[in-house]
């Protein structure tokens, strides 16, 4: 029969839409308004999934985020997959497709749960730190079994084909929760003229008025609602944010909103539409209206199917129309429980009994079950239920006045449904984020929000006070103290009329004991995801384990995808109890982000993909694609890294661009390398302590090669600086240390040196650079200037204003390859046009375009470091061979000086940079390949440095290599052996790091 | 994530325009080449660390790349003033270390 | 031979830093970082309707100036080579004719001319400001968006975590920061307009990055 | 003393669970312990624990200010590997692997050491080259390890997105497979069981709030429950707070405590069974026997004491982790949370004597810890006992930061170890 438990009036469902979907295979029908929860009970389906421990049968218990059983694999189609989510927060849509997660082979018939009736006994807390132990080799097969028990929905195997985003958002008052409480407070400060944002996670605002018969102002609560949103929408300062979980409260009144915006219509969201996004808020002023979670209580067999919190049962009959059962016992230790047992028989169905754990329960709502004839049976207590897939009987039992023992003979019930309430948890997760601990008040029966550091306020349930008429004062002062705060006037407003209803006090409550002791008492559950019994956090106390953060570790309390939110208070009275301290004592309660999972792509948003991270790119990257470059990431940059002619391996193009540079012309893109413009009285003095050389006497016109220290005297990054004026220099750096370089440089001027005038602007993005190298780069050059380039006016180490392919350019007679170079530096948006014309000219030179794995072969030949592959934050110059780039006599102690000095960093035998020369010319070294002395010691092998840059030379016909050797500076020619994974050994000898021109004559012509 | 009042800008901006450097006010020894390797080190490396109010070293690097100095409480995290280089903490710990 | 002028000194002695015309001859045309992206065909063959409108304003004259404004010289020597005078109040910008001066640190403005009187401006600068000071031609390194239309604050709220609420943000506020995973600087040039200026390597990726936040609103590209 | 095997728990399900004893004792301190050390983290229980067991020195006291195991110990990754560059890392993190393949074992207590693997991917050619190096020292000191391809990578992680359009696409990594993961509670209940057992007290919820020193030698310590506790020589093994301490001692560390943060996923069936980590993306995951995926990535660049770090982190970590492994995208986090973590400038440990004598610290672990654990222990036991430093244990002295032996690990920390 169709949606048997559907009242046929009554709730927000529309029984005019009809929605179909499938639940583990079959097809159902629902309607417009359910979630996938209230639809299941209208279907009559008691079974949505099995424990992970026992496997027992386990049904839908709230109807909420609380929820721990309903948990539900999601999606229609492989890539929309999404695991876990709780069919009580899953609204309803045509075509949604939903499985149960767990039970083998299915959820009906599920063959683990003998597993678990027959091992159950076996599996007590903590007993797997017990066993799998023997033999050691074993584990990892158990491992594998423990493994696939484990987990409860399943990943996409395909990529997500939805996008996500995020948005920043900053206002005055934001607002959790759309109750009656959050719901006064938005309206006071919208009223107030607040920039206010306000979020539910449900689909529609109003919380708890939602699911009560309770009026306000004579109307019903609902109307109330339709009314303050329908004000609120009129302020162009207030978002109202319905299906966004507050997730995440963080420093300095940060918090994270994460908004479900299509899950309700598809499985995947239509037409490219963001399916989920995250909010990023900056409020002045925080409002928590988060509410409370209803406690259900713990007694023998409270997971079988039927067994739900009370609230939860109303909220189903209420505001979806379905009632889950036919005959209802209602376990309470408080009033507010009883309108559960009210709604039941006023929709029509029967109540069995109320059982009552105080002796004299009085109260209005007492009396109104009185008056409709209800059976209480008071100073009483479930003890235990009967049923395997759904409840069929119940046992109730006298209890001792407080509580703690049963003491009059047993009577048995007959029922579907057992609906619980052990009182109300104030939701304050949130709280507890930015480090704030809740504090337990014995009034409440609860803990509320510990004092904070943060700008936050709270109203309604969350301070303890579970009225409607507390929660809409509470909301109204929490608005109006805010915007005094701001400074803005609060405007009056009168606290709605709500139904007066006198309750009697509740009792603390939270384990209803059995008659035999709980460790042989039927399992009572506390924890459902996790299958967590008093007897369990009993047993964790027995051994010790004492402090709450034990016990839930031990028994895995609270760990599970709801975060304990239904548990976690039983536990701890329970543990309390059986230490016998208060509450308090044993601890608190601590939650962190997330309130409720959030899809990890909503968090990356829309820096995933070609977003991910920037690609940086020059002037002349264009050009570089369109001939067929590879490239190479550094850094940002996409840099070109070979440009291989059609059929060429890596190897030939590499051969043949270090050939055609060294015998006619290669040319670079060099834009990347990090540029900066120094300008003020003080620049040489500047450079003089940042640089470990000498810059006094640098005249305009030269440029100059300089190694930059830290404070330790390591070398992190070098370039050549060139003097434009006397005040005015042009600082380069490696491409990687750009903003790190600029950034050192400021840092020293700021906190340490302000006096000196000296200002640094980065200009690496202004000017396009390309290097011209070889033999026959000044012909080419002069093809394309009027300026005198001739040695003779134009040498080594020089730079000159010129225009080339008639664009005003700075050249600057510097090499990286050792050959006859010009860096040609024009403004950016020339560089592709000056690089063009170079090649219309180039061409009977066979320019050729080499990129960043030509231009380390060609510094290599020779012998030039490349900071940060043959340098690694713990060398400095002398380790390098680079002693002519320091001058110790500089009048101050440069960066570096002192640090250089330190014992350890003049020991005789510390790791120095060299040449080295494979015995075998043919075999080309691993860069990364570790030197020994004496390869055939015993491993642990004594290593003595390793190869930092290695290459096959094409034009030397050999392989050449860079390395580091312990005391490497004085064993020129002596030999150090490479160990290889492979079992080679490669033989190889200390040599001068410099292989070609050891003169440097080919750069000085 | 910080709100974090920049002396220079006169705004409050989200942490990520913000660089950190650590503990503030260590001045480089203005004789480097007679400091002992000890007092070195300990310019370089040994730090205050302190659970509660710490003074620190930022700067507004997304913003007007100015270095300025935030005073901190290193448990709540929250921020009690900023102030510029060269200026002196308004706000400091009281003698006895937290316990 | 490119027109390069050595200053604080006569030519004869050393200068003390020197300043050149980077333009070419009108023959040569400039290349802005969004060359790639023929905005122009785009602009064609787009959609005309949208929430987003994209400019890229290129080839413009932008120089970074640092110096003293509390020096009542350089602020004088300033504001007549301007025609403004710089403003001091943090994160504000001032305009005058084509010359536009946005405020980027106490001691730092980034001005922005047409490209062809960049050189001219320079050359006074360097010419005439007395006292400590840097001015540095930076036109090749950065680009310049204009983004407006209905959507516009919604895309900047997806890309940048500051406040652009009219109340916080009013027009002719400028501010540095983060944008997406880059960074701009922002200046709110109308009811619905804002510019970004944007840094050459990073304006493809920001190019694609406001196509993508756009998309859900409809961009139109004009060139 | 209660055994635990497969067959001791039948025999306990017999009697309900109902006799099973106390793990550890719930000790009154005496007025003098041989050693005293501070801070009930795993590093501390292990100290006891092989001081007691392996040294013989049983009279000792672990004072805890919370409980056993709070720590750091509670809140990391629990990844386990050795593979670090340097001989001095390297031997002291191998000396630990040693240790975790028979811990199960030698404790009676199963800590769940899985040894599944861990990658270290590399994407650029530097990555690359600084796997190499790595590798290589590796061998040589005889620690295993083998530089993959992009290839080999996709086999044993097919799920990982090795293709050409990633942003920085896989180039290759290293692949140590002794390396692993364990059950980080398990691990501090394990030692702590085995100390209890071997006669060393465990002083829970007891916190030294200062040391007893007497021209210039520590006596013992001051606590807030039981007063002055007197000892011959003190550890202080107290991660985030030694820089605390240390100022109560009257010294300065080369330390700054930094918020690290770590997340999980829902538990998911499994579908990642080795640990991937990558320096250059910046993220690393393996996934629990639980089947929660546990993910993180670097510290928070602020100190801080507050065991939570600043949002952006997370955000940085969780498109790492979706830029690698696509497919979770619509998978779900659960729970983030934050340790205090000490780190050196050099991402190497303090394992030292001090300005102090009979004072000794076991600190900076940075984002490294949890995989020493049984190492650090074992080497701080060994001084304790000797009152002069392991071998193992000397090139970690705190005094390297005046004289300059650094020890550079932040190539193999990488984005936090």
């Amino acid at each position: 029969m169709a949606q048997k438990n559907r009242l046929q009036s009554g709730g927000r469902v529309d029984r005019t839409k009809p929605v179909s979907f499938t639940y583990n295979g079959k097809k159902y029908q629902g309607f417009a308004g359910d979630t996938l929860a209230s639809a299941l009970l209208a279907n009559g389906v008691d079974l949505v999934g099995r424990s992970f421990k026992y496997s027992r049968p386990r049904g839908i218990v709230a109807a909420g985020a609380e929820e721990p059983n309903a948990i539900m694999q999601i999606g229609a189609t492989e890539a929309t997959q999404v695991p876990n989510v709780r069919a009580t927060q899953q609204e309803l849509f045509d075509g949604l497709v939903a499985g149960s997660t767990n039970g083998w082979p299915n959820v009906e018939t599920d063959l683990m749960g003998l597993v678990g009736k027959v091992g159950g006994k076996m599996m007590p807390p903590g007993f797997y730190y017990k066993t799998f132990m023997f033999p050691q080799s074993m584990w990892e097969t158990y491992e594998q079994f423990i493994r696939k028990a484990a987990g409860l929905g399943r990943s996409p195997k395909e990529y997500d084909p939805d996008i996500y985003d995020n948005i920043n958002q900053h206002c005055d008052v934001m607002i959790v929760g759309a109750g009656p409480a959050g719901l006064a407070a938005a309206l006071v400060a919208a009223r107030g003229g607040a920039r206010v944002i306000i979020a539910d996670e449900q689909n529609e605002f109003g919380g708890s008025l939602l699911s009560s018969k309770e009026t306000i102002d004579g109307k019903a609560g609902s109307a109330w609602v339709s009314e303050v949103v329908k004000e609120l929408a009129t302020y162009k300062d207030v978002q109202m944010l319905p299906r966004s979980t507050v997730n995440g409260y963080h420093d300095h009144n940060f918090l994270t909103i994460h908004q479900r915006c299509t899950d309700h219509i598809a499985d995947r969201a239509p037409n490219g539409q963001v399916r989920q996004r995250m909010h990023r808020v900056r409020a002045k002023w925080v409002v928590l209206a988060t509410g409370a979670h209803e406690r259900p209580l713990v007694f023998g067999n409270n997971d079988v199917p039927g067994c739900m919190v009370a609230s939860a049962v109303s909220t189903y009959i209420n505001r979806y129309g379905v009632l889950p059962g036919n005959e209802l016992v209602l376990m309470t230790s408080n009033d507010n429980a009883y309108r559960t047992a009210l709604d039941w028989h006023d929709a029509g169905r029967k109540v069995v009994a109320i059982v009552d754990s105080r002796r004299n329960p009085s109260g209005d709502l007492v009396s109104a079950a009185r008056d409709r004839g209800i059976n209480i049976i008071a100073g009483s207590g479930v003890i235990d239920v009967h049923g395997s897939k759904r409840v069929q009987e119940v046992s109730v039992a006298s209890l001792s006045e407080d509580g703690s023992r049963v003491t009059g003979s047993v009577q048995k019930l007959r029922a579907d449904t057992v609906a619980s309430s052990g009182g109300w948890s104030p939701v304050v997760h949130l709280s507890c984020h930015t480090g704030s601990r809740p504090v337990w008040k014995d009034d409440v029966i609860g803990f509320v929000p510990g004092a904070t550091v943060q700008q936050q306020l709270i109203a309604g349930a969350i301070s303890g006070d579970f009225t409607t008429e507390g929660a809409l004062s509470q909301g109204i002062k929490a608005a109006q103290e805010a915007l005094s705060k701001l400074g803005k006037s609060a405007p009056e407003m009168a606290v709605p009329k709500t139904d007066k209803v006198v309750q009697g006090k509740p009792m603390a409550l939270f384990h209803i004991p059995h008659s035999k002791p709980t460790s042989q008492a039927p399992k009572q559950f506390v924890d459902y995801q996790n299958d967590v019994t008093a007897a369990g956090i009993e047993l964790a106390c027995r051994e010790g384990f004492e402090s709450i953060e034990h016990v839930k570790r031990y028994t895995a309390m609270g760990f599970g995808t709801d975060q304990g939110k239904l548990g976690n208070i039983n536990g701890m009275a329970i543990a309390a109890k059986f230490l016998n301290q208060s509450i308090p004592e044993t601890g608190t309660t601590i939650f962190r982000p997330n309130y409720t999972p959030i899809t990890f792509g909503a968090i990356a948003g829309r820096n995933c993909g070609e977003l991910f991270d920037p690609k940086r790119y020059t002037a002349m990257h264009k050009w570089h694609v369109e001939h067929g470059a590879k490239f190479e990431d550094v850094g940002q940059w996409k840099r070109p890294w070979y440009f291989p002619k059609p059929g060429e391996s890596m190897h030939e193009a590499l051969n043949r661009e270090c050939v055609a540079t060294r015998e006619s012309v290669g040319i670079l893109d060099a834009s990347t390398l990090g540029k900066i413009d120094i300008q003020g009285k003080d620049a040489r003095e500047f450079l003089g302590r940042v640089y470990s050389n000498a810059w006094a006497k640098l005249p305009v016109g030269k440029c100059r090669y300089g190694l930059m220290l830290k404070e330790d005297g390591m070398v992190f990054d070098d370039g050549v600086t060139s003097c434009l004026g006397d005040n005015h220099f042009l600082m380069t750096t490696t491409t990687g240390g750009a903003a790190g370089v600029l950034n050192w440089l400021e840092l020293y001027h700021q906190t340490e040196w302000p006096e000196l005038e000296v200002y640094f602007t980065s200009v690496t993005d202004h000017w396009a650079t390309m290097t011209i190298s070889g033999p026959n780069s000044r012909k080419l050059l002069e093809e394309l200037t009027d300026a005198d380039v001739s040695k003779e006016n134009f040498g080594f180490m020089d730079w000159k204003p010129m225009e080339v392919a008639g664009v005003p350019a700075r050249v600057f007679r510097i090499s990286f390859t050792g050959e006859l170079s010009f860096e040609i530096n024009v403004q950016a948006n020339y560089g592709l046009h000056v690089w063009e014309k170079l090649f219309e000219h180039g061409a009977k030179y066979n320019l050729t375009p080499y990129g960043t794995e030509t231009m380390h072969i060609l510094r290599a030949e020779k012998g030039f470091i490349i900071a940060g592959q043959d340098t690694d934050g713990s060398v400095h110059p002398y380790d390098l061979g680079m002693g002519w780039a320091v001058s110790m006599n500089k009048p101050f102690s440069f960066i570096g000086k002192r640090g250089m000095g330190r014992e350890d960093c003049v020991r005789k035998d510390r790791k120095q940079l060299v040449g080295i020369k494979t015995i075998d010319p043919n075999v080309v070294l691993p860069e990364g390949a570790q030197g020994v002395f004496d390869p055939s010691a015993p491993i642990p092998m004594p290593m003595v440095g390793h190869i930092t840059s290695s290459y096959w030379s094409a034009n030397l016909g050999r392989s050449i290599a860079m390395g580091f050797v312990k005391g490497g500076l004085d064993k020129m020619g002596e030999k150090v052996y490479y160990p290889l994974a492979d079992g080679r050994v490669v033989e190889a000898e200390i040599c001068s790091p410099i292989f070609l021109d050891p003169k440097g004559e080919r750069q000085n012509v | 994530m910080f709100h974090i009042y920049c002396p220079h800008c006169s705004e409050y901006r989200e942490e990520e325009e913000f660089h950190y450097h650590g503990q503030a006010h260590i001045a480089r020894p203005l004789d480097p080449d007679s400091c002992t390797d000890e007092e070195w080190g300990n310019y370089m490396f040994f730090r205050k660390n302190p659970k509660g109010i710490h003074h620190e070293l930022w700067d507004h690097a997304a913003g007007c790349r100015k270095f300025f100095n935030v005073t901190r409480n290193t448990v709540t995290y929250e921020i009690k003033e900023v102030y510029k280089i060269g200026e002196q903490p308004k706000v400091v710990a009281d003698a006895v270390p937290s316990k | 031979m490119s027109d390069v002028k050595a200053t604080g000194a006569e030519a004869t002695s050393v200068p003390t830093k020197v300043v050149m015309n980077q333009l070419p001859g009108a023959g040569i045309v400039g290349q802005s970082p969004l060359h790639h992206a023929d905005l122009e065909t785009v602009a064609k063959n787009g959609p005309k309707q949208g929430g987003v409108k994209f400019k890229e304003q290129k080839l413009m004259g932008l120089l970074t100036l640092r110096c003293n404004a509390q020096n009542p010289e350089q602020a004088a020597v300033a504001e007549k080579l301007l025609g403004v005078a710089l403003p001091t109040t943090p994160l504000t910008s001032v305009e005058k004719g084509d010359t536009s001066v946005r405020w980027i640190s106490p001691d730092e403005w980034l001005i922005v001319v047409p490209g062809n009187k960049a050189f001219a401006l320079e050359s006074a600068f360097f010419a005439d400001m007395p006292g400590h000071y840097s001015l540095v031609n930076v036109s090749g390194g950065t680009t310049i968006y204009q983004l407006s239309g209905a959507n516009v604050k919604d895309v900047l709220k997806k890309s940048t975590p500051v406040d652009i609420h009219d109340s916080e943000f009013p027009v002719g506020k400028v501010v540095s920061t983060v944008f997406a995973k880059s960074s701009a600087v922002i200046r709110r040039t109308g009811e619905q307009s804002f510019e970004l200026v944007v840094r050459r390597s990073f304006a493809d990726y920001l190019w694609l990055w406001i196509q993508d936040a756009s998309r859900e609103f409809g961009l139109v590209v004009e060139a | 003393m209660q055994r635990y095997s497969g067959f001791g728990l039948l025999k306990h399900s017999l009697s309900h669970h109902e006799n099973w004893q106390r793990v550890w004792r719930n000790p009154t301190p005496k007025k003098k312990y041989d050693v005293i050390i501070v801070g009930g983290g795993g590093h501390g229980l292990a100290t006891a624990y092989y001081l007691a067991k392996e040294f013989g020195v049983t009279n000792v006291a672990v004072i805890e200010k919370g409980y056993l195991g709070g720590g750091n110990t509670a809140r990391n990754t629990t990844i386990v590997r050795s593979n670090y560059l340097w001989d001095e890392a390297a031997h002291l993190y191998e000396h630990a692997m040693k240790l975790w393949e028979g811990l199960s074992q030698d404790l009676n207590y199963n800590v769940m050491f899985s040894q599944r693997g861990v990658l270290n991917l590399g994407h650029t050619l530097q990555d690359m080259r600084d796997i190499q190096r790595r590798v290589n020292a590796n061998r040589l000191n005889g620690i295993d390890g083998e530089v993959l391809d992009a290839k080999q990578v996709s086999e044993i992680v097919p799920i990982l997105d090795c293709s050409e359009n990633a942003r920085f696409p896989v180039m290759g990594a290293s692949w140590q497979p002794r390396a692993g993961v364990a059950r980080h509670d398990a691990v501090a209940w394990g030692f702590a069981r085995g100390a209890d057992m071997h006669g060393v007290d465990l002083i829970q919820q007891t916190e030294v709030v200062d040391f007893i020193i007497e021209d210039g030698t520590v006596v013992g310590v001051k606590t807030d429950r039981y007063g002055e506790i007197k000892a011959d020589r003190v550890g202080c093994v107290v991660a985030g707070h030694s820089g605390v301490m240390a100022a109560k001692a009257g010294f300065q560390l080369p330390l700054e405590s930094h918020p690290l943060q770590a997340l999980v996923s829902e538990p998911i069936k499994p579908i990642l069974d080795t640990v991937v980590m990558s320096n250059h993306v910046h993220g690393y995951a393996s996934q629990s026997d639980k089947g929660d995926l546990v993910i993180g990535a670097g510290i928070d660049s602020y100190t801080g004491y507050g065991q939570r770090g600043s949002y952006p982190t997370i955000e940085h970590t969780v498109q790492a982790i979706v830029e690698m492994f696509p497919i979770f995208s619509r998978v779900r986090m659960n729970r983030q949370w934050g340790g205090i973590v000490d780190t050196c400038p050099d991402a190497c440990p303090i394992i030292s004597e001090t300005p102090v004598k009979n004072l000794f610290f076991n600190c900076g672990w940075g984002t490294g810890g949890f995989k020493a654990t049984p190492g650090s222990g074992n080497v701080f036991a060994a001084s304790l006992a000797k009152g002069e430093m392991h071998e193992l244990a000397k090139p970690f002295s705190m005094f390297r930061f005046h004289n300059g032996a650094l020890i550079d690990e932040h190539g193999a920390a990488g984005v936090a170890h």
